[in-house]
């Protein structure tokens, strides 16, 4: 039975010259050899060795996927450490929290901005002995008491092989597949974080499984953006990748992942829905721009019709190529729902397009779906091999090669939610059709009126969120006698809309506020409560209230998780004030900032 | 914040500078020191010669009295040429980009000085050319990672926003590696976030590789936090010159700039 | 459509820096110039479609890329490209004639120095002048050659006609021709001169995009597109004027030579008159100012139109009834025509059609 | 006394005298330049058009008076038209674009011309006779012994009255100051409320008609046919020594190419060896000119604003 260090040696010494890694850095994509890797990661190791790390220390690694990190991870863990992943934008408060919680003694850093945010804490974690920086540039004038650049810190691996040549593999033979192999936190949408250990087997004996069932080679082309400190990631990424040995390409920045994903045209890809979803409506106002009447009736006959061979030839191989979906075999998407209208466009355009379940506390993959699950979204298909799936009173439950260990320094918790019989309870609402999983819901987002009715603001979110001129949606409710929504408007394909009605607008900020959108918008809202009261029936929840908002939901404030899933209770925080206007009478909100000064007025709409 | 600056030596000197058009007084008797290393700010009100000012400074216009000194070398009259080989850097008022040019070509000829090669030698692309096409490219690429302009590359500048031409063309006069930049309302017209980026590029250029900055800008929050020395103008006249602190409490500046401007 | 770029990684700067950065441009590129100009029209092409269209427009072309490097890519205007012409033809005429050992290729490469020269000379105002003044030097060069052609028989080895027929002399293409299959008759001839005109234009292309993809060219463009800016930011504006000169007027030189030698077959100073120098300029506006393909495509139609006039004419009402006065007439209305709808709609000319549709071809089926 | 002294007066005068006419020819040009930046490279062909216009109507038989108006009237809604088909379309483009729409109007110009009327050569009769006038007999009291063509008076005198004329009512007609505002600065002008649209079409108008005249003076100094499109080259350093925008600089460039022609015929030709070195002669004065003057004698330098 392997773990990721013996992985790592496997390909060192049987296909070393295959390129195990691409990023694209100044315009250019650079690659990696198996044997590059290889000996990056030995070097990084000694170098861990040389400065004292342990067995079972924890190695905090925070940054974007660059190289670098994969290096770091394959280190630590070749020594038997425990690698911690983090983002590389979290806030210092956050990070103080991770790095006292998970006590790392290591802490591997990307670049100044990670720096920045740790240096003013750095003091007051006494256990962090040593912080690694990668990247150079504008670290000169920081006091390097307690940092150290991964170039010197490669000299001292270098020095330190020498003396002991045969340290790294002795230790990292000690390496089991039971032994801890990440600290994963789970990014919960209730806010607090709880560290999940999970073993090399975890992700490798579940891995194989899925790389058996789904037939994935190693000489996949893979686009990777997302960063790995999600368990979905580090298992569609980074175990699997060390599973088969295929190809992972990483972009060259936030703002250039569309491109870059064109430019690699990925055999395999694992993403969001929100990125699913941001290329589907961009692809449909590309329609709508070209003003063609022929295209824009081949695009809507898509969904229905489905492909003919000129369509293939002559638009959607082409519309493929444009986002570099052409050559795609496996596409995955997880971490949360993507709404029917997307998923089934991407299915006709010929996108092998799975959605995937798995917690944080599964290794990040419990079922695939299969192509009997196609028809639905929320079907998420049957159990891994070697996976276990139970119903406990409505309660999605699993056992198996993927349960974690337990939460780090959490018995508490653990023992909440793992039973004694080792069943593992994910949160999620759901039943089993056959033996295919149905996700129905996450428990902590039904929400109650103060009436005492259950109802489930995902769903209305969802419906809402269908609709490319959409990007995110807040239905309140909670203890309130109707529902409400936040609505943020997309702001590239409303732009476009605008646009074509000759509209004059500056920004996002400014066509929130337009009443020629409000229109629109509420045309949708009211489209999707008649829809609800057809399946529900009269007495059944409606938005009674919306607002557009005047800016995008803020990752950095909270207001949703990296993976972008909305956080209720930080939003209705954050918002207190436009919600208790949307439950009066008024129609308009003034925003201001903080000097007091008008930023814009929102319109409060009325179903 | 800056510790070269506390060892006072200037790396250009202005000698009673005069300027004028046609008769027409554009600066009067300007004497002032940039010190190497520095962030200096001139502020004034507008037609306050802040503008002229710098094209003295970098030879566009001939003062008709003083003198430039830049690094121990006098000048009585400075040419545009000389000042860039001697290592003076250039942004304008009113963006002064290459329109016809892609981001990357913009920025690129900031680093003709660095090509040698002949025009016939490029016409044959021979190996010389294609190294030192190579070598600029890779530095280019730098800045380019640095101002985070990787996602305009090959965009042509013209099709660009305002605050992202102003970034491509502080791209450009970095390429050229200059020992002081001089930066016309580098953040004029921009919103919040624009203004804060700008501001970091500017210090951190000015930190990490101990470029002297000389700016002109009208937003006194960015000037009192980025800038080591402020010189205040007014109607061509100096006014006020020190640190920002003193430059605040200074009578004459308080009424003739504070008071009128915005 | 046909264009497919995904899975296409870009792996070192020298590979992004390619003459053509996309492998479908490669592509058709090389089968056009392999197959189809070296090879199906070499061999299949009538001796008419050599010398009355073929080879003119490629020479034209040349004569165009040149003012283009100038106008299009440096913004200095000239009306003196035919004068420029005219030194490059009476320069290799008397370099083949003086002296035998001559070889046609370095003829015409010494025939571009020296109109290069003359390049320089006339370029000197450029350093003190700026704009419109300066098309008077440009035109005093074309008087010039017009009058001391006419003046100097010398350079017309005292010929009473005042026009030379070329080759009356032997000359050599290149070393030990005699020893290749190819003999002198075969270089005198039409497919002879089409090859050593297409040969020497490509090499020109090649040589032109070269400079535009380096500093040269983007120094032409720094100086082109603001002047002060260039200045300041270290390029020598004098400098890369003059260079920028002498690059044009070396390409109008060969183009002259090639005029001479390998289309009309004699040397005539009449024909480099100012009219030529216009023609070649319109061919610059209506291909595309600053681009290389456009040149060409300029020179073929304002070239080709009159051509394209007759042979309909001939066509539909019978041979030689539209009498050369009116398709003269017609082709000037329908180019002068042409020149402004483009200034107005479509300032980049043809080459800017071609691009757009290039790039609708790219991101199709979508219109951006 | 230099006893080649009369001759060279005679050379001179002359010289001055075709000076006038290039002078008409070039306020041509600075109008359209001034009010709206183009540099007319089409006034040869509007001169030629003209002529031919003229002339064609006279061979059939058409009163000289009703031909000169008819052609007046052509002329000036050809200005408009061009103005409202080709320039206003590129209001406000480079300069270099909208000299070459001129000179594509031009190349145009040329082929209706000549496909209208015929490319043969015509002769017109202004009924100025062209016999020499013998200064001597008739202003003994200066006694230089010159001849001068009385054509060339007659010319002149035409041409000069012409340039006061327009002088006069670009200084103090209303029309005038506008003009002289729009070529200050476009916005100004129109935020005042001056139309300059129709300034242009005046200027345009106006440009017509002296293209009229100078085509008919000329026309008849040298027959009616294509050669008279070279009054556009005629022009060119005539206003490029004057300075694009100044009518006085025009006139004085007039003179000054005019003299130097004439007298560089005569006295450098056999330097040269060869004839004809007129036409790169009268470039290389303005060159001369211009790299003392880089923007002409009268043309004002501007600073450049950075």
């Amino acid at each position: 039975m392997e773990t990721f260090p013996s992985l790592l040696q496997q390909y060192a010494t049987q296909s070393g010259n295959r390129t195990a890694l691409r990023m694209k850095r100044h315009g250019i994509w650079n690659s990696y050899t198996w044997n590059d890797v290889a000996s990056e990661v030995q070097k990084l190791a000694c170098g861990f060795a040389a400065t004292g790390l342990k067995p079972g220390d924890k190695v905090a690694v925070i940054g974007n996927n660059v190289p670098p990190l994969f290096f770091s991870i394959l280190a630590a863990q070749s020594l038997g450490a425990i690698p911690v992943p983090m983002h590389a934008d979290s806030t210092t408060s956050e990070l103080k929290g991770l790095l006292e919680n998970c006590e790392a003694r290591f802490a591997v850093l990307q670049d100044q901005q990670q720096v920045d945010a740790l240096y003013e804490v750095i003091k007051e974690l006494p256990m962090l002995t040593e912080v690694i920086y990668f990247d150079e540039r504008g670290m000169r004038e920081y006091d390097h008491t307690h940092l150290k650049s991964y170039i010197e810190f490669e000299e001292l691996g270098e020095q330190f092989a020498k003396e002991h040549p045969s340290f790294i593999s002795e230790v990292s033979s000690k390496v089991t597949p039971d032994s801890e192999a990440f600290i994963v936190y789970t990014a919960g949408t209730s806010g607090t974080c709880r560290g999940a250990v999970l073993t090399h087997s975890n992700f490798l004996a579940t891995g194989q499984a899925f790389v058996d069932q789904e037939g994935i080679s190693e000489n996949e082309e893979v686009y990777a953006y997302l960063p790995l400190s999600y368990a979905s990631t580090l298992f569609f990424v980074y175990a699997l990748w060390m599973i088969k040995g295929y190809t992972i390409n990483c972009p060259e920045s936030n703002e250039t992942i569309l491109t870059d994903m064109r430019e690699v045209g990925p055999t395999m890809f694992y993403g969001p829905p929100h990125f699913y979803k941001a290329v589907y409506s961009q692809i449909q106002s590309r329609t709508e721009n070209t003003k063609s009447s022929l295209l824009q009736k081949y695009m809507s006959s898509l969904a229905t019709q489905g492909r003919s061979w000129l369509g293939d030839k002559l638009v959607f191989n082409q519309i493929k190529d444009l986002y570099g979906l052409s050559r795609i075999k496996h596409a995955y998407v997880g971490g949360d729902v993507l709404s029917e209208e997307v998923f089934k466009f991407y299915l006709a355009l010929g996108v092998n397009l799975r959605a995937t379940y798995g917690t944080a506390e599964s290794a990040g993959c419990i079922s695939v779906q299969d192509a009997q699950d196609t028809n639905a979204e929320t079907m998420v298909g049957a159990p891994l091999p070697g996976v276990e799936v139970k119903v406990d009173n409505k309660e999605i439950c699993f056992k198996g090669t993927n349960a974690f260990k337990g939460y780090y320094r959490d018995e508490a918790q653990g023992n909440l939610v793992v039973s004694a019989d080792g069943w593992v309870k994910t949160g999620d609402i759901g039943d089993m059709v056959g033996n295919h999983i149905h996700v129905v819901e996450r428990s902590d987002c039904v929400s109650k009126f103060s009436t005492g009715v259950e109802f489930l603001p995902k769903q209305i979110e969802n419906a809402l969120k269908a609709s490319t001129y959409i990007q995110d949606v807040v239905v309140i409710g909670e203890q309130r006698e109707h529902m409400a929504a936040l609505i943020v408007i997309d702001a590239e394909t409303v732009g476009g809309w605008a646009e074509r009605q000759q509209m004059q607008f500056t920004g996002l900020r400014d066509l929130a506020t337009k009443d020629e959108v409000t229109d629109l918008i509420s045309a949708k809202v009211n489209e999707v409560n008649s829809c609800m009261e057809h399946i529900g029936g009269a007495n059944c929840p409606q938005v009674k209230r919306h607002t557009i908002l005047h800016t995008e939901l803020n990752a950095s404030l909270g207001e949703m998780t990296r993976s972008r899933k909305i956080r209720r209770d930080i939003i209705a925080n954050n918002y207190k004030a436009l919600i208790d206007a949307l439950y009066s009478v008024v129609d308009k909100y003034d925003v201001t900032d903080t000097n007091g000064d008008l930023v814009a007025q929102l319109r409060l709409q009325t179903a | 914040m800056n510790t070269s600056t506390d060892s006072k030596n200037p790396i250009l000197v202005l000698d009673n500078i005069n300027l004028s058009f046609k008769g027409v007084k554009a600066i009067t008797d300007i004497s002032f020191n940039v010190y190497e290393g520095e962030i200096c700010a001139v502020i004034g009100p507008n037609g306050a010669g802040k503008s002229s000012m710098l094209n003295v400074i970098n030879g566009v216009y001939i003062p008709q009295e003083g003198t430039i000194t830049f690094e121990g070398k006098q000048f009585k009259k400075m040419k545009p040429g000389t000042a860039a080989s001697m290592g003076i850097g250039r942004t304008f008022q009113n963006i002064a980009l290459f329109a016809g040019m892609s981001t990357l070509d913009n920025i690129m000829t900031g680093r003709n000085s660095f090509h040698k090669a002949t025009f016939w030698e490029t016409a044959l692309n021979v190996g010389r050319v294609r190294s030192e096409e190579l070598a600029s490219r890779e530095e280019v690429e730098k800045i380019i990672e640095f101002l985070g302009l990787q996602s305009i590359r090959k965009t042509p500048v013209s099709s660009l926003p305002y605050g992202l031409q102003k970034r491509v063309e502080l791209g450009r006069a970095l390429a050229a590696q200059p020992k002081m930049l001089l930066l016309d309302e580098p953040m004029a017209g921009m919103t919040m976030e624009e203004k804060l980026d700008m501001s970091c590029f500017i210090q951190e250029v000015n930190r990490n590789l101990g470029t002297t900055v000389v700016l002109i800008e009208h937003d006194m929050s960015v000037v009192m936090d980025v800038s080591d020395h402020v010189v205040v103008m007014d109607y061509g006249k100096k006014i006020g010159d020190g640190t920002p602190e003193e430059v605040m409490n200074n009578q004459d500046v308080i009424d003739a700039y504070l008071g009128v401007s915005h | 459509m046909y264009y497919r770029e995904a899975g296409r990684l870009v792996k070192s700067f020298a590979a992004d820096r390619r003459m053509l950065p996309l492998m479908e441009d490669r592509f058709v590129t090389t089968l056009f110039v392999v197959v189809v100009m070296y090879g199906l029209v070499t061999w299949l092409a009538s001796d008419y479609i050599f010398s009355a269209i073929l080879i003119p427009m490629m020479v034209l072309g040349v004569a165009t890329l040149g003012l283009n490097i100038a106008t299009g890519y440096t913004g200095q205007l000239s009306l003196g490209t035919a004068g420029f012409m005219c030194f490059g033809a009476f320069a290799a005429f008397n370099l083949i004639f003086r002296l035998d050992w001559m070889y046609i290729p370095l003829a015409f490469f010494l025939a571009g120095l020296i109109a290069g020269l003359m390049g320089i000379i006339f370029g000197l105002p450029a350093l003190r002048i700026k704009g419109f003044y300066l098309i008077v030097s440009t035109l005093a060069a074309q008087f010039f050659a017009e009058w001391v052609f006419n003046a100097y028989p010398w350079f017309l080895n005292y010929t009473s006609s005042g026009v030379v027929n070329l080759p009356p002399f032997h000359y050599k293409v290149f070393p030990f021709q005699e020893l290749t299959p190819l003999n002198d008759a075969f270089w005198h001839s039409s497919r002879g001169r089409y090859l050593i005109t297409l040969t020497i234009t490509i090499a020109l292309i090649v040589a032109c995009k070269n400079m535009v993809r380096s500093s040269t060219g983007r120094n032409w463009m720094a100086v082109r597109d603001m002047d002060i800016a260039a200045n300041v930011i270290g390029i020598s504006v004098a400098k890369t004027k003059l260079m920028a000169f002498f690059v044009s007027t070396f390409y109008c030189g060969v183009a002259g030579a090639m005029y001479s030698y390998c289309y009309i077959g004699n040397l005539d100073f009449m024909i480099f008159n100012l009219r030529r120098s216009f023609l070649v300029m319109f061919m610059v506006i209506v291909g595309g100012l600053g681009s290389i393909l456009g040149s060409f495509l300029g020179a073929i139609f304002v070239y080709g139109w009159p051509i394209l006039v007759t042979r309909l004419g001939d066509a539909i009402f019978g041979g030689g009834t539209l009498d050369t006065a009116f398709v003269e007439n017609n082709s000037k209305i329908v180019v002068g025509t042409i020149i402004i709808v483009l200034l107005i709609r479509e300032p980049g000319g043809f080459a800017a059609l071609w691009n757009t549709s290039k790039q609708k071809l790219r991101v199709w089926p979508f219109s951006k | 006394m230099w006893e080649g002294l009369p001759f060279f007066l005679e050379v001179l005068v002359g010289g001055l005298l075709s000076g006038v006419m290039y002078s008409l020819v070039a306020i041509g040009f600075v109008l359209i330049y001034k009010s709206s930046g183009v540099f007319n490279f089409a006034q040869g062909t509007m001169l030629l058009f003209a002529a031919l216009t003229f002339v064609s109507m006279t061979e059939r038989q058409v009163n000289f008076w009703v031909a000169f108006s008819i052609t007046l009237v052509m002329m000036v809604i050809m200005g408009i038209i061009i103005e409202r088909t080709v320039m206003r379309p590129l209001a406000n483009q480079s300069l270099l674009s909208l000299f070459m729409a001129t000179v594509g109007l031009n190349y145009f110009l040329e082929g209706l011309a000549q496909g209208v009327w015929d490319s043969a050569v015509h002769g017109v009769d202004l009924g100025i006779s062209n016999d020499p006038i013998f200064l001597i007999e008739k202003f003994p009291i200066l006694g230089l012994d010159i001849i001068i063509s009385q054509f060339d008076i007659a010319a002149a005198l035409i041409a000069g009255s012409m340039i006061l004329g327009l002088t006069l009512f670009f200084q103090y007609t209303r029309t005038g100051l506008s003009l002289r505002a729009v070529s200050d600065d476009h916005m100004a002008a129109m935020a005042v409320g001056i139309p300059l649209s129709r300034i242009w079409a005046i200027v345009w108008a106006v440009t017509g008609v002296i293209c009229l005249i100078a085509g008919l003076l000329w026309g008849d100094r040298v027959s009616v046919s294509f050669t008279l499109t070279a009054a556009v080259l005629k022009g060119l350093p005539v206003i490029l020594i004057g300075g694009l925008t100044s009518i006085p600089g025009a006139i004085v460039g007039g003179l000054i190419i005019g003299a130097s022609e004439k007298l560089g015929e005569i006295y450098l030709a056999e330097i040269f060896g060869g004839q004809g070195i007129e036409h790169w002669w009268a470039y290389t004065t303005a060159l001369i000119f211009l790299m003392i003057r880089p923007t002409g004698i009268f043309g004002e330098k501007e600073i450049e604003r950075v």
